[in-house]
């Protein structure tokens, strides 16, 4: 097996690919499984005009955020971005376009557009303002509001490990949109933060077949972030 | 005179069936997991993709890579399972959870559920609430009767829907209503009184027109 | 965790929810991955007029070949049914319905039908005998058909190991169509070489959580079929 | 004088590029695998839910859960990945496969391909075929030029289509052909002659009307 997919660092993972106005995804959900490393070196890249599609927008410093603080995003595709204070400010002044997606429509947009499904139907939001303008069809009784698939020209995700053929498996709820926005970049590239040879990881295991993986950086013992740290007490 | 946080809770848990998969919202909903029937096993599931989800780990033991829907840190059963966002919201929008608790800014008498967006102010998005109200079998909002003395079960909603003729149940400090659904029509009915509240005191709190069975 | 899932035998794990009528999904491609032992059990239970889902139709004797064989299916939704003789007879003759589906729209379709996906577009058998009759639309200068999610009142499937919750995991391509059938089945009854403990399996690694297992039938050392045996010299 | 089936699948062969994907039909495709250049990392994928196939096993190492989209016995190798039908073809249908290499019973001049039923006779049912020649990249047809001397590259299908205007190249035993799509028009293009064959024999088996270009 070549090392063909393996790049000694972020720059280096994501040179040639990026460019302004460009549409990326990124994997993660709050602080959880975030490219923090891939979304660092978007940063110092410099390129402006990004359409994101990402549940969140990280935290103000942290993940997405950054990108924000920057003004290199121009929209945010997402379910949900409570927890950042810069986004606020540049949604209120008009700097920054936010499509509010529902969080199940967002995550099968991007199942879908990995998948060749243009679109879908679903009944979630339905009679609310996410279906304004949209198709909206009856089933066997039951109204449905059509969604479509989104792709990306390039996806960022987070895996716990990666063998060299790219591919991917998650730990825990770090999982959440990575396998899905792997599928949906015409270009994927992957921080991982374990790299091992193929055949080391059980072929009934892997989530992400090495197939949409383009591009691997091993980041080992990354800083991970708790957003709400909750605990119970020791008796 | 009416229900404390801790009451609602317990009230709402009441709903709970041995052997169901529930998903719970953030607030009050989350106290509901404190008062699960003896003997009876309930699986609790956390969009983000995560069925049989545990307590908040002793100190020290939090795991980055271990959060609920809320973000908070939680741990793990023997039971559990880790799923990607897309199979959790093909196991919420096909119908395979149970029971659907959460909390609400409003609710009308025709099921409609408001909860997600005030218009003018910053809007953190909707997140899975309307994948959930759309997809889960039955939802009960547990909610203060009251936003500084207005009623928030209402004639209609006029904030913007997060579902519309989504809600089975509403569960308040002072009273608990279901809505029974046949065909288009839409019937709110109060079936109980907290405990010390009267049934005139629940009307002038209540926009709402509901019928009383109690 | 107590038992309340698990059956002791594919007659009992069958009680009470089969009926005349019905539609049946059943996993597996080709003979590798069938619920077997859980196909003779429908027969013996003498219920007719079935409409079958499932990519193949078993062979003469085998799997749904011996559903066939008893006639007691009347309608079968598959990709691919090649391998059965009754099959052709029963078919030119007129007493069994087929619906040809392609495979990758099949498997959508049931994937759809477990996620509350009603319908949904694919290019597949654009401007072909598969498209007639249904909606086709234009996406991005590009044809699709829109084609309908699928659910069972039973889904019958083969998994290599479940815990008692019903989480099951797969053995290599045994896995096929199984882990959508069991998300679409009103009731899905899963019969499982091995059962163990809730713990005994990694949750990263389960395939279909338990939430989609309503019943669990043990059935140690099944035989297993091979339909095509193909070898290569030892030097 | 015309090319072997192992000369034809030598020649689809040259097809390959370092790192494709490949998925294979039944038949001489699958003889392919055999003349993979040297130094070339190619992965076969296997419809029916498995990614980095390798060949058949030893006898004695048949294993039934591992088999290919023909019911096949096959073997794992260390990067081999398993996967559900479901992601299978959404890994076909959505363009993730480099290459298609199948069979064809007609092959009409504008890439039109049948290759699934025969109306009247027994069938089959078209299996993976309509998704692989929808989604796959780039599709070749590796074929006989005629069936019993009569042409199956064609004016146009008169048998049930598998896929319309899907077909990228043919090879056949006595010649390569191109089909070049730019915007509705396709224009196929004899490219190659097999060793040993005129042009006047590929015309005078070949009712399709083509482009010289060799």
């Amino acid at each position: 097996m070549s090392d063909r997919k393996i790049y000694p660092n972020a720059k280096a993972a994501l040179d040639g690919i990026l460019k302004d106005n460009m549409t990326l995804m990124s994997g993660g959900f709050g602080l959880c499984g975030i490219p923090e490393t891939l979304i660092d070196a978007v940063k110092d890249s410099g390129i402006t005009g990004l359409t994101v599609i990402s549940n969140n927008a990280g935290v103000d410093g942290i993940g997405l955020g950054v990108l924000l603080e920057s003004k290199q995003i121009s929209t945010m595709i997402s379910s949900y971005v409570g927890e950042n204070k810069l986004f606020a400010e540049q949604f209120l002044n008009g700097d920054l376009e936010v499509v509010f997606t529902p969080q199940g429509t967002l995550a099968e947009q991007i199942r879908a557009g990995g998948a060749g499904i243009p679109a879908f139907f679903t009944k979630t939001g339905v009679g609310t303002l996410v279906a304004e303008g949209k198709e909206v069809r009856n089933f066997d009784g039951e109204d449905y509001v059509m969604e479509r698939g989104l792709v990306a020209d390039v996806s960022l995700v987070h895996a716990y490990m990666a063998d060299k053929e790219g591919n991917l498996v998650f730990r825990k709820t770090a999982r959440n949109f990575n396998p899905m926005m792997a599928t949906a970049g015409k270009i994927t590239v992957a921080e991982v933060e374990h790299l091992v040879e193929p055949g080391e990881i059980d072929p009934d295991h892997i989530i992400v077949p090495g197939i949409y993986v383009q591009r691997i950086v091993h980041v080992p013992n990354p800083v991970k972030h708790i957003e709400k740290r909750t605990t119970r007490p020791r008796n | 005179m009416a229900w404390t946080r801790e009451q609602m809770a317990q009230r709402a848990a009441r709903e709970l069936q041995d052997g169901f998969y529930v998903n719970l919202g953030i607030g009050i909903p989350t106290l509901v997991s404190n008062y699960i029937p003896d003997g009876m096993e309930i699986m609790f599931q956390s969009e983000n993709g995560m069925l049989g989800m545990g307590p908040f780990p002793y100190e020290g033991e939090e795991d980055p890579d271990l959060i609920n829907a809320g973000k908070q840190t939680v741990t793990e059963l023997p039971t559990t399972s880790y799923f990607s966002n897309s199979d959790s919201f093909g196991m919420i929008r096909g119908g395979h959870i149970n029971l659907s608790i959460l909390g609400a800014m409003q609710v009308a008498q025709n099921g409609d559920l408001a909860n997600w967006m005030i218009p003018g102010k910053m809007v953190k998005g909707m997140g899975g609430a309307m994948d959930l109200v759309a997809g889960v079998k039955k939802v009960i909002v547990v909610m203060e009767h009251t936003a500084k003395g207005d009623p928030k079960l209402l004639k209609s909603c006029n904030l913007p829907l997060t579902g519309k003729g989504v809600v089975d149940m509403v569960i308040t400090d002072m009273a608990v209503f279901r809505f029974d659904k046949s065909g288009d029509t839409t019937v709110m009915k109060l079936i109980e009184l907290a405990d010390g509240v009267t049934l005139d005191e629940v009307k002038s709190s209540t926009e709402a027109e509901f019928e009383t069975h109690l």
